[in-house]
């Protein structure tokens, strides 16, 4: 704790003159206080939490859900045939510099205004970096504990849950603590595209509505998400990985 | 007529309805059918959207993800003809526009000629681009000197925030009332003033394939639709009580005396001597006209492709 | 002499590059016999290692035969007892079940497994950090799993590829002595590949020297030391003379 | 090029299934044929390329300019100072779990429809992983070899230049690496916002005007500048990195 | 006896932890002189790399002093040559780049550092190198060229922190018989880190023990061979007899 201190400081101050400044100017809907949308998370507590949280709270575990599911499953595939490999490494690698989110308006035509098409961008958000850690955790395996493996008369099973897997966890949690940031960020984009609800979609109405504290507010819950969920992913990386030092 | 004998709820035929924007006044019939069980009567289960975007009302009727988007005439004319999108107009809401070209009060700006040099800002739909440019030439001013920048929905912000210096796509019952409640000293001008045909601001769209596969419901739809506005017509304050017992509050409060007052500029637009809904064959001739001079369209698509009764 | 639990028959071997093809063993023949310690020296890529690629069945020979314990067949792979340079145990697994990863392939009950497991631990001073992770353990105590593990693999014959190389002088000594010790109470046939001339002297009955390219036979060279030995044996003056003969065989193919 | 014929052969295939299925499905709107988004590209080139590109390049390149520069900056603070390190750098690493970006709307109101707001996107999205990699990169350099500076008699500058900024070059390029499709993502997000020209918001435009091919058009460009920056970074690795094998 | 080139006057020093200091020398008094090769022996973490930081200045002594060429400073960074364990260059400088690397620091003008270097690359069989980067070298020649750095420090002390810890048996060998030529031929002052009495005994005139904690005094025994020296010098006798008695001092101290 006391190694945040500085932090803490920084970010006291930082609240301070955001305040005093948004008292100063006094156009709340441009520049809202602190204390106003402290207030407002107050007030919108139960409507926030409740409805709003919940639905992107399903989209964010929906996306996550299969981007996991498939990206494990496209690693695995990768590492055992060659040919995937060969035909899926390279595109995997390319998508990544090819800005595919910016298609995400035309899901909405795809899927209407359903989960489904903010799940879609969760997912392509946060696919990529899923599959690539995956994938080189269970590359990184040594091959010298192979071949101990293989004199010992192992079989390919063994060697995949006795070493790949085991080699390729620290990696999965590296992409997860990657993906899960990237996992609200994503759900976000998705409900400004199109939604009825969730934080992502009441921040962006709340502008219509010259609401600045409205805005603000669901945006400091979607925060306290991306933390929380970072923190849930760091407890299970400590608990999967307790005999690192 | 050959109403179907319903009355259990799982025998509803579902319908999804988009409205142009956020529920107002001008969707009082909506509610007041819903509540008052109209649709129920006609077999129907509606479901009512609001876009996240200006478009989507449009888009997503085209692609049959709902069944009628609430959308602006001219823009049904302009998606038939330029992209062939089979989208037909099966009723009309709001008969002339709503749309104008709104600016502050105390601006150097009064009419669409001061625009040269400025800012416009509008919510991405470019037959908004076509009104103001007929407005600005009419005017006597160069539509080429104005800036028009896509705002999407924040229209209102836009100008209070003085990030341009007038917004079109805005409306006179709705913008305009909430930023005089707010305080704002806000001037307007009717596009019909300035060389612009009074076309429907409102019609319900559906598309070809819907059309095809759904012509019952959408007739049921607008029965019910038919009885929700003579009901508002005849008690607009209880209409209006309606639309605020259903609004989303936290979501998007409405102000009782803005609706009230929307209510008012709402009405003699929405009344039509043939019936709520009806269209006229010169109404929508008129309007493709003008969008083939201003050059939006190249050529007047097939009258019945455009609307059905 | 006692039966040959090793044998190379005429084994010839080459590893294929994709523009050329290294020649390692062209008819190599040796034997080995139950319960020698044998060591190999040689220079760096002299092929070493493949030779224990070989015996374990990590590689086939091009022609030839291998036999282990009179036996020749075509798959060898769990057939001998395999401790590699360093020690290489599995970070994620606990010390117990490092050792027990062998008995755990062979597809060994879970009940037999923890007794062999807990008695070798035991017999190897290990009790105590059944649960510790490898990180937890200092040089010589992994060195002295990934012996136990060889060893647990069953097999009447161990490999060691230079397992003490990356020891500091000091825990190198006392784990030479400790595998001495280990190796006179059980008997077992060890083939030892190191770089350090004197600890083959101390360690081995016979060294194995690998001077050429492609193999062809090995050079042979029988210690002159009776057992149990100490370090101040190697100072006989015999011995002294065979150290500088092997040295001199392996300078003619150093270049820096 | 051997190795990449099976990714060129997939997505052969796929262009092949997708521009039959386009023609069966037969509504250009929602899913337009590749050959209808290659002749769109064609016809719009003059539009596409001089303006909209020009616009979005624009963006990109101030964004990631002031990203490296602040980056940079702030990385190098960091590494010198102690009391800088341990107020910034949790600052920097929770703001990543933070979806800042779910406030871009909000730029709006501040910086109107200047390129700013774009900018600003642009560089939320990048300066994280410049700011870390560069941050790393500089810690990364070997204790040992700086001890052995020491005993030379090497001053503080030159313990930075000759170590530290060597040593954090590969670092640099890591994060360049991830953060210029980023910035491509960060300027089409921006467009979406609020603009009046580039490629991000030419895609969406087209949207309202039910032009799919249009839609697609300016994304296969945004693409294609996604890959060619990233190709640009790894030439410029090469150059920096020539010692590394 | 030639004049003290390096002398220790009543040093003590520890290291602060948290919790608790370590003292690793307690009034330590010793002398090397012009010319000598010095030895340095003793258990891990007895303090050997400890005196060397202490020497080159990236330590301070708690008390005592520490006289270089018989002057006393506080800043002693950049007065002695420092050579330390493996090699150290760095992997995005050439070889001319690296070792130009002390003469950069000292502000040489880039004339005559390019002299120096060059006729340094040269006498080091290095010539033709000049533009590769380290990763194209051999250990051995990794380590020549981090010894001609140190060289190229200038100073007339040179202090190796176990500089062939890292390099093969064979290749060993090789560098130590260059380092004694080399250090025959420039006539500086060496202090040499090991952990190989063999290398200790082949190499130096006098060798240091560290045996106890904190450090009160070094052993010293003087290596009994005359030079020039051959590996076979290793075997006489009396060799013999030193080099059990320092293993016998050095094992009292190891533990597994
Ligand atoms: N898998 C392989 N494919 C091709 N060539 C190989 C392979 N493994 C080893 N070699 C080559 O075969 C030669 C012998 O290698 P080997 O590992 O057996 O040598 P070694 O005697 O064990 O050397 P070291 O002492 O360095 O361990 C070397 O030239 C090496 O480059
Ligand atoms: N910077 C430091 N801070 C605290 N303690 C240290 C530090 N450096 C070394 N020590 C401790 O001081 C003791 C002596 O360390 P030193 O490195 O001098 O030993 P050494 O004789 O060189 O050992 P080795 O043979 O392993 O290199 C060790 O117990 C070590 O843990
Ligand atoms: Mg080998
Ligand atoms: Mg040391």
């Amino acid at each position: 704790m006391r190694n945040y201190l500085p932090s803490i400081l920084l970010i006291a101050v930082f609240v301070i003159v955001w305040e005093v400044g948004a008292r100063i100017v006094n156009t709340e809907f441009i520049l809202p206080a602190p204390s106003g949308i402290g207030l407002k998370l107050w007030d919108l507590k139960g409507l926030l939490l409740k409805e709003h949280l919940t639905s992107t709270l399903l989209i964010i575990v929906i996306g996550l859900a299969i981007s996991i599911v498939l990206g494990i499953a496209l690693a695995i595939t990768m590492t055992q045939s060659s040919v995937m490999e060969k035909t899926f490494y390279p595109i995997i690698i390319t998508s990544q510099t090819i800005p595919i989110i910016a298609l995400a308006p035309i899901f909405v035509l795809w899927f209407g205004y359903s989960i489904w098409s903010k799940v879609v961008v969760t997912i392509l958000i946060t696919f990529f970096p899923i599959t690539v850690s995956t994938y080189d955790g269970l590359r990184s395996s040594s091959k010298e504990l192979k071949e101990l493996l293989l004199t010992m008369g192992a079989s390919k099973k063994d060697i995949f849950f006795k070493l790949d897997v085991p080699s390729a966890i620290p990696y999965f949690f590296s992409g997860m603590k990657v993906a899960v940031p990237l996992s609200v960020i994503g759900a976000a984009i998705g409900e400004w595209l199109g939604a009825q609800e969730g934080l992502g979609y009441f921040s962006r109405r709340m502008m219509t509505q010259f609401d600045g504290a409205g805005v603000f507010a669901p945006i400091v819950i979607l925060s306290l998400l991306g933390i929380i969920f970072f923190l849930i992913v760091i407890m299970f990386e400590k608990k999967a990985l307790k005999w690192r030092k | 007529g050959d109403k179907e004998a319903t009355g259990k709820a799982d025998e509803l035929k579902e319908l999804d309805v988009m409205l142009d924007w956020y529920p107002n006044a001008v969707h009082s019939f909506l509610y007041v059918a819903k509540e008052k069980g109209y649709f129920e009567e006609e077999g129907l289960d509606v479901s009512i959207q609001f876009p996240a975007n200006p478009t989507d009302p449009l888009n997503l009727a085209a692609s049959g993800k709902i069944d009628i988007g609430f959308y602006y005439q001219p823009d049904v004319i302009m998606a038939r003809a330029n992209e062939d999108i089979p989208v037909k107009s099966t009723g009309v809401v709001v008969r002339s526009p709503l749309n104008h070209l709104v600016f502050k009060e105390d601006s150097p700006v009064q009419t669409p000629k001061d625009f040269e040099g400025k800012k416009v800002g509008y919510p991405g739909i470019p037959l908004n681009e076509a009104i103001l440019k007929t407005m600005v030439k009419s005017d006597g001013g160069d539509p080429e000197a104005v800036e028009m920048v896509n705002v999407e929905f924040e229209l209102g912000s836009s100008l209070i925030a003085d990030k341009v210096d007038g917004v079109i796509g805005a409306y006179i019952n709705h913008e305009v009332p909430v930023l005089e409640s707010k305080g704002h000293g806000i001037a307007y001008n009717n596009p019909v003033d300035y060389g612009v045909p009074s076309y429907y601001e409102l019609v319900g769209v559906t598309s070809d394939q819907t059309w095809e596969d759904e012509q019952k419901k959408i007739e049921a739809f607008w029965r019910a639709a038919e009885k929700g506005y003579d009901f508002m017509e005849k008690k607009p304050d209880e209409a209006l009580d309606i639309l605020l017992d259903n609004q989303d509050e936290a979501n998007f409060p409405l102000d009782e005396e803005v609706e009230t007052k929307s209510m008012e500029i709402l009405l003699p637009k929405m009344e039509s001597e043939h019936g709520f809904g009806s269209q006229s064959e010169d109404a929508w001739q008129e309007t493709a006209d003008w969008l083939k001079e201003t050059g939006l369209i190249e050529e007047i698509p097939e009258m019945e492709d455009l609307f059905v009764e | 002499m006692s039966k040959a639990v090793l044998e190379f028959k005429d084994v010839s071997f080459q590893y294929q590059e994709t523009d050329k093809s290294i020649d390692l063993l062209d008819s190599l023949h040796f034997r080995v016999f139950d319960g020698e310690f044998i060591s190999i020296i040689g220079a760096s890529g002299s092929g070493k290692s493949t030779l224990f690629r070989l015996i374990t069945g990590l590689e086939q020979p091009v022609s030839g035969s291998i036999h282990i314990n009179g036996e020749q067949r075509p798959n060898r792979l769990g057939s001998v007892g395999y401790m590699p340079q360093q020690d290489l145990l599995m970070p994620w697994r606990t010390i117990y079940e490092n050792a027990v990863l062998p008995l755990e392939i062979k597809g060994v009950s879970k009940q037999d497994a923890h007794q062999q497991v807990v008695k070798g631990l035991k017999e190897f001073g290990l009790s105590g950090y059944e649960q510790n992770y490898p990180s937890d353990l200092s040089g010589g105590m992994k060195q002295r799993v990934s012996f136990l593990r060889a060893v647990l693999s069953g097999s009447n014959i161990l490999l060691l590829d230079e397992p003490f190389s990356a020891l500091d002088a000091m825990t190198k000594l006392s784990m030479q002595e400790w595998l001495l010790a280990q190796w006179e109470k059980r008997g077992q046939t060890i083939l030892f590949i190191t770089h350090d001339v004197n600890e083959a002297l101390f360690l081995s009955d016979r060294i194995f020297i690998l001077t050429e390219r492609p193999v062809k036979q090995l050079k042979e060279a029988v210690v002159p030391m009776n057992r149990p030995r100490t370090l101040s044996g190697l100072h006989a003056p015999e011995v002294t003379k065979m150290k500088e003969q092997l040295i001199e065989q392996l300078r003619e193919r150093i270049s820096l």
